[in-house]
């Protein structure tokens, strides 16, 4: 079960048969999703768009790893659970749902219902190729950033608010890090879509859109949102592409005199997942536009 | 007559009483006495500007001291402003400024 | 259950909580999906993305027509479906999933495993407030346009090919009907998803953002995608957002002298979804690439 | 030199040997006749070049007559041709004109 496969089965050509047919991805480039290890932190909006986008396509491993349990709330936009699995792992569902779609995958998909800490993110971050950043605050993002720079490992990364959704790749050979842009995650002001919503579609969207982009990461394919921050406002159905700027020298984790060598919450502050309260179903009070 | 034009994303523009663009006369971002002087225009005088004509509320969350809070990216014709000199790059007629939040939301 | 319902239950608050909270949706497009009702055409991959994300955001009736059934060759885009569903009609398991995910919405979803024909078409538009083309043939996307347009239902359109994805939406207040830009489909070259192959990721992102336009129309936003058509790459990673033409007047469909006035195959061609082979897994020839 | 940027999406980059980009000059647009006579080009001289001098397949999927083939949408500066005045539009240094199939597939 551990060999690198260089051949495709009949049953496999038969799955990926639209996929072969393309010139710019072909065998070779589904040979290479069948041998790639994929980690995807957060089991949320973002992570069910992209997981089962990344097992459909054929990715060889996909590790999930969430604390969370489903609620009601998450329904309308985590489109892979049912009423049904409320109260489950996410995590666990997630993978339940990636291997009845694909059961063809090197490795069968693991799930992880942890919460991302620094005793464990770098040990699963050196154990995989391309990580996706599906996660929903502030310090699991700066997290797994941290390890991705130490481990030397691509981080795609996805975010949605609101109506917006937001997509870049960091520290893919000399783009930036998530620190280049910003420093000190400590002072940064951050909104959480429990507290101040979402619309369903847009997590969907931008995490199809991460799946697209980690697949081009791991086909070899030109890594287009390397360096590039993609902007989505639904409300106004603008994409803005933004030119980020280069490597910061003084970046205190991937700069050449960087501070950062190892995971400390000392350069992360507090782990909010820890301190933060279950949804409360129903404790939305209705305005007046409710009685139109 | 030159103008900018200035865009708010990502939630920035609820900073602004919920207006997303904005079209600024060049001559207005350095006020009454930069168009005598001929004064170079620059990022940090529209930070100013916004500050003292169209910033609604908590300007804290917009501005930490003279320069952009963390965690907002100021884009300066599709390209992130650290490309463009920063705070010092000198405004052009026509340029499109727009101030985007980073997301952390998921 | 016909009644048109003007206040959510606790449970609806619960499950909608975070798109109740966002200011520019709240309530009032709360209640506005409620009460709409959907037809989607088409349970592929951009159908499978959209009706999840309708069904999700509390679609109040979804109505899918499709008369395909499920092929492995399908799983690797079509989201919703899993290994063990092959062979079965994809409208029935997609209602099935909708089901599952959202069983409070007004109607419960209805799946039509027929072909969409001129006979069954215009009637089927009219019991329907928001249509989405989730097509993949010329013939039933020019049969829809022209129900639409006949019978003045907006026409949210998708469609994916290869690395690209295009969106629009037809025949909304006075924006273009698809015979303006293209009058004729008897002589358009249509280039298929079975036969040149699809991404995985690419009819989900479109579907997703289909989800999104559709939504908006319901809710009363304003539509940014009516008279533009978005055109996105995956493999350059480009957005192009194309201002398309005012309505043309002399369109044979929806201008002043419109020639068109029924559905009829005169004016439509061949329905080649009759005509079309199953999908044959495995008839893909491996190349030299895959003896790397 | 003033040039027009030239691109193709949606699959017509296939006639043109996969290339999604050129920059051609726009004096060459017309050909060697033309910057003499300081003609005014247009989309028409446009499609002409590139019929001669970039199109390596099939110019049937192209071109049908002297203008473009159905489901092929032409778009100037982001905006359909229609709006622009078709045809006989007259290129500008710095044009971008886009050429992309409409998709049907699902
Ligand atoms: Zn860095
Ligand atoms: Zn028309």
């Amino acid at each position: 079960h551990e060999t690198y496969k260089a051949e495709l089965s009949a049953e496999e050509i038969g799955r990926y048969a639209r996929q072969l047919v393309l010139p710019n991805f072909g065998v070779k480039g589904q040979l290479a999703m069948r041998n790639a290890k994929f980690l995807v932190v957060g089991a949320g909006g973002l992570g069910c768009s992209a997981c089962i986008h990344l097992s459909g396509s054929g990715a060889g491993k996909l590790t999930i790893v969430d604390h969370d349990r489903i609620e009601a709330s998450n329904l309308h936009r985590q489109i892979m659970y049912t009423t049904a699995d409320i109260g489950r792992f996410k995590a666990e569902v997630l993978v339940e749902r990636c291997k009845n779609s694909n059961p063809l995958t090197l490795y069968p998909p693991e799930a992880l219902c942890v919460a991302l800490t620094t005793d464990n993110c770098l040990e699963l971050v050196r154990a995989h190729d391309v990580i996706l950043d599906c996660t929903d605050n502030v310090y699991a993002r700066y997290l797994l950033n941290d390890a991705c720079v130490l481990a030397s490992r691509p981080l795609v990364s996805a975010s949605a608010l609101k109506f917006d959704g937001q997509l870049t790749v960091y520290n893919f050979r000399d783009s930036v890090c998530r620190r280049c842009l910003f420093p000190d995650p400590k002072i940064l002001q951050a909104q959480s879509c429990d507290d101040n919503g979402v619309m369903g579609p847009v997590p969907g969207i931008m995490g199809a859109l991460q799946a697209m982009e980690a697949i081009k990461v791991a086909a070899g394919l030109e890594v287009t949102f390397a360096g590039i921050k993609l902007h989505y406002d639904a409300l106004t159905g603008s994409f803005y592409r933004i030119k980020l700027r280069p490597r910061n020298p003084l970046c205190p984790l991937c700069g050449a005199a960087s501070v950062i060598r190892t995971l400390s919450d000392d350069h992360l502050g507090t782990n909010t997942c820890f301190s933060r309260q279950p949804e409360v179903p129903g404790n939305f009070l209705l305005d007046q536009d409710s009685r139109i | 007559m030159a103008v900018i034009h200035v865009e708010f994303a990502g939630g920035v523009e609820l900073l602004f009483d919920n207006v997303k663009k904005l079209t600024i006369p060049l001559e207005c971002v350095g006020g009454d006495t930069a168009s005598k002087e001929n004064k170079i225009l620059t990022i940090k005088d529209l930070l100013q500007r916004l500050r003292q004509s169209y910033l609604k509320q908590r300007p804290e969350l917009f501005l930490q001291g003279d320069s952009i809070k963390p965690g907002i990216l100021v884009v300066i014709n599709d390209c992130d402003w650290e490309l463009m000199g920063g705070p010092d790059y000198a405004l052009a007629p026509g340029d499109t400024v727009v101030f985007i939040s980073t997301l952390h939301g998921g």
